[in-house]
């Protein structure tokens, strides 16, 4: 299934280097994200448990 | 008679908030105003803002006289000697047609620093320091003067001669706004009161 | 501009050069920062004359750039540090013309020594002496480029904590044209290529600065005193 | 006309509908994204035919030239977006300003190295000061310079507004750079080999790039509407919209 390239390697590496990027540039985001939530979430519980 | 400085609902953000709850103010020639209020309150800010430092987030302000502002820090260089610094600050600030300058030496002897012309404003006191600031009133003379604390480490000698400056002031149809805490000037004047509540902050 | 208005800009100016001329080291660290930048070439490449004179352009303009930059961090810092620069928007004077006033004085404190004894500097390194001349021109037209970026830079940098590593980021994208243009200038001339284009490029580079850099550095210095 | 938008900028300009309007939209876009990146990346590698005189190696031109100009039209983007900070003060033009240039620094970065990759059968190093990858890389500094002078003020506004400024002297000083880049290599002849590329560029291989393109574009909204909506609520943790947003206050309001 892999087609064979002449430069193989300069194609795939290239690929590989750009998919590498990008993955990381999608996951960063998202595990923020989750980090803030979190974050905000045991923050408002901490709070609202001062005020019962 | 207009007034020098007119702002209304006039504040300023920081962080996405208002730094002091909106000010409204008409400053009359001849009047003086004094700043009240807590610490963290944004007296200092809403001074600097007046002065047109700060540009005001909020409100309209509208100024029809030179300003002199005097803030936290005294605002004059250390490397430069207290009769330099009171010549740069002559030549630097707007020459006022109807006010009319004392010299740097007149105006060091009135402050009480006539001994120290040559010394370098980094090798003296604090009081000395805010003197020799306060000193720039006398030879660059504005319409207005904004105080941020003037009488801050200044002794009872002092004090009395910022008294004296404010009153001459007065009476020269010249206006001002002073924020102070515990030393409040001591004029034989009516006091204006202004009091800065800190702006809204977030829950 | 009659003379009342001018005269806050001349006090600035004094002000300025008197206090440079305290610190004496102001103005002769620029120097001493050239002079070992350019002794260090020989060292590192070889003293052959021919491969010193084909980078002795480039290298000379470089030292002089690098040097032009130690003094930008304290720029408007002590001011902002002692209260008077926030003075600047209290007198009438546009802040555009104080911050052209101070980064003029930190020409003439820094930049204007390397420029005079840039001569002794090409001799290190065996530059031509028909060259030295259109050098120092470049030199003369770019390191005011230099001292106006460098001071955008330091006003954008004056209330973060560490200025001098971002300093240097910041300015590096801003000063590659000044220096491939200057370079350029010399060495098309040691080719016999004609050398108006490169100079007339120079020039304007220095209008475009003159014109909309003070600009920015006056707002970025308002936005930085809040 | 132009009164809608500008109320519908102002309305984005609220925290609680930019969040809401943001979260909706990403699924979108990247499912999208993701459509057609696979359709790019399909014709990129297995249907368009090698070139006939670079090879197989020119099929990293449908990474290298959609970062390319991804790289140029983010700057853009932030562009827009830092006028409309400085003038209108819109908040979330500020962080969607700040929070676009670490996206740019990343398609400038891939282009970069795909470029050098590239490069390397062509000229035999990784590295050749070639006048786009020169530009590129100044770019890229231009980038960095942006994040860190945001990055370097605890007050994000004020460090916002005065990021701003730095990218509107950056959009005057880009084009200078890249004639002046353009003019340095054609001074020094000898130093570089110039354009690299397909030797033509015929029909059949466009399709793919126009697929990469508008995938790279996708790709773009979406990270900048996560990073942007990540800031805003890192900023406003504490504010009540957040707790009406999160849906965590719901219950005892």
């Amino acid at each position: 299934m892999i087609p064979d390239f002449n430069y193989a390697e300069y194609v795939w590496s290239s690929y590989a280097i750009a998919a590498a990027v990008i993955v990381w540039q999608a996951i960063q985001p998202v595990q923020r994200y989750r980090k803030i939530v979190g974050q905000i979430k045991e923050d408002y519980l901490m709070r609202s448990e001062d005020q019962i | 008679m207009k007034p020098y400085l007119t702002a209304n609902q006039v504040s300023f953000h920081r962080h996405s908030e208002a730094v002091f709850q909106p000010i409204d103010l008409e400053l009359y020639p001849a009047t003086i105003c004094v700043v009240t209020g807590a610490n963290g309150s944004g007296k200092t800010t809403l001074l600097r803002t007046l002065a047109g430092v700060l540009r005001a987030s909020e409100g309209e302000l509208t100024r029809d006289a030179s300003i002199a502002f005097i803030g936290h820090r005294a605002g004059v260089k250390d490397d430069l000697s207290c009769i330099e610094n009171l010549v740069f600050m002559q030549r630097f600030y707007p020459k006022q047609a109807n006010r009319h300058p004392l010299t740097p030496h007149q105006a060091l002897k009135q402050a009480g620093l006539g001994p120290y012309i040559r010394r370098l404003a980094g090798h003296l006191s604090a009081g000395q320091r805010r003197r020799l600031a306060l000193a720039k009133l006398l030879v660059a003379p504005a319409d207005v003067w904004l105080l941020d604390e003037p009488y801050t480490s200044l002794d009872t000698h002092a004090c009395q001669w910022v008294d004296e400056l404010l009153d001459g002031h007065l009476s020269d149809q010249g206006a001002a706004i002073v924020t102070a805490h515990q030393r409040q000037p001591s004029l034989a004047r009516t006091l204006h009161r202004l009091e800065v509540v800190a702006g809204a902050r977030a829950a | 501009m009659n003379r009342s208005k001018a005269q806050p800009l001349i006090a600035l100016l004094l002000s300025d050069l008197k206090r440079a001329r305290r610190h004496g080291g102001q103005s002769l660290l620029p120097l001493v920062f050239l002079f070992s930048v350019v002794a260090m070439i020989p060292l590192g490449i070889g003293p052959g004359p021919n491969l010193l004179q084909a980078i002795a352009p480039g290298m000379i303009w470089v030292a002089a750039l690098l040097s032009g930059l130690l003094a930008l961090d304290g720029l408007f810092k002590s001011d902002f540090d002692d209260g008077t620069l926030e003075q600047w928007w209290v007198g009438d004077q546009p802040v555009i013309r104080l911050v052209l006033v101070r980064l003029g004085s930190h020409w003439l404190i820094t930049a204007l020594p390397v420029i005079v004894l840039t001569p002794v500097a090409a001799q290190m390194l065996y530059l031509p002496n028909a060259a030295l001349g259109l050098l120092m021109l470049t030199l003369l037209i770019g390191t005011p480029i230099l001292s106006l970026v460098g001071g955008l830079a330091s006003a954008l940098t004056l209330g973060t904590r560490q200025g001098g590593a971002l300093l240097g980021l910041l300015i590096f994208p801003l000063i590659v044209p000044v220096l491939i243009f200057s370079t350029g200038a010399v060495s098309a001339f040691l080719d016999g290529l004609p050398v108006r284009p490169y100079l007339l490029l120079l020039v304007a580079l220095l209008v475009l600065a003159l014109s909309l850099v003070p600009l920015a550095t006056a707002a970025a210095l308002r936005l930085n005193i809040e | 006309m132009w009164t809608q938008i500008k109320l519908a900028f102002h309305k984005l300009g609220s925290p609680l509908i930019f969040y809401r309007f943001a979260q909706t939209l990403i699924p979108w876009l990247w499912g999208l994204t993701l459509i057609t990146l696979a359709a790019g990346l399909y014709q990129a590698l297995f249907v368009v035919p090698p070139d006939y005189q670079q090879g197989d190696s020119y099929r990293i031109l449908y990474i290298h030239v959609p970062a390319a100009w991804q790289a140029m039209a983010t700057y853009i983007v932030m562009t827009i977006l830092a006028t409309i900070t400085l003038i209108w003060r819109i908040r979330t033009a500020e962080i969607m300003a700040m929070t676009a240039a670490p996206i740019g620094a990343a398609f400038t970065l891939i282009c970069l190295v795909t470029g050098a990759i590239w490069g390397r059968p062509m000229w035999g190093t990784y590295w050749a000061w070639d006048a786009r990858l020169t530009s590129m890389l100044v770019l890229l500094f231009v980038y960095l310079g942006i994040m860190g002078l945001y990055a370097a003020f605890d007050d994000r506004r004020q460090g916002a507004r005065i990021a701003s400024i730095l990218i509107l002297v950056g959009v005057v000083n880009i084009p200078i750079i890249h004639f002046s880049v353009e003019w340095w290599t054609t001074l020094h002849q000898g130093s570089t080999i110039n354009l690299f590329g397909p030797s033509t560029m015929d029909a059949s291989m466009l399709p793919p790039l126009i697929w990469m393109t508008v995938a790279v574009k996708l790709m773009f909204g979406a990270l900048l509407l996560q990073r942007a909506r990540n800031e805003l609520l890192d900023q406003d943790q504490r504010k009540k919209w957040v707790l009406e947003a999160l849906r965590m206050g719901g219950h005892d309001s």
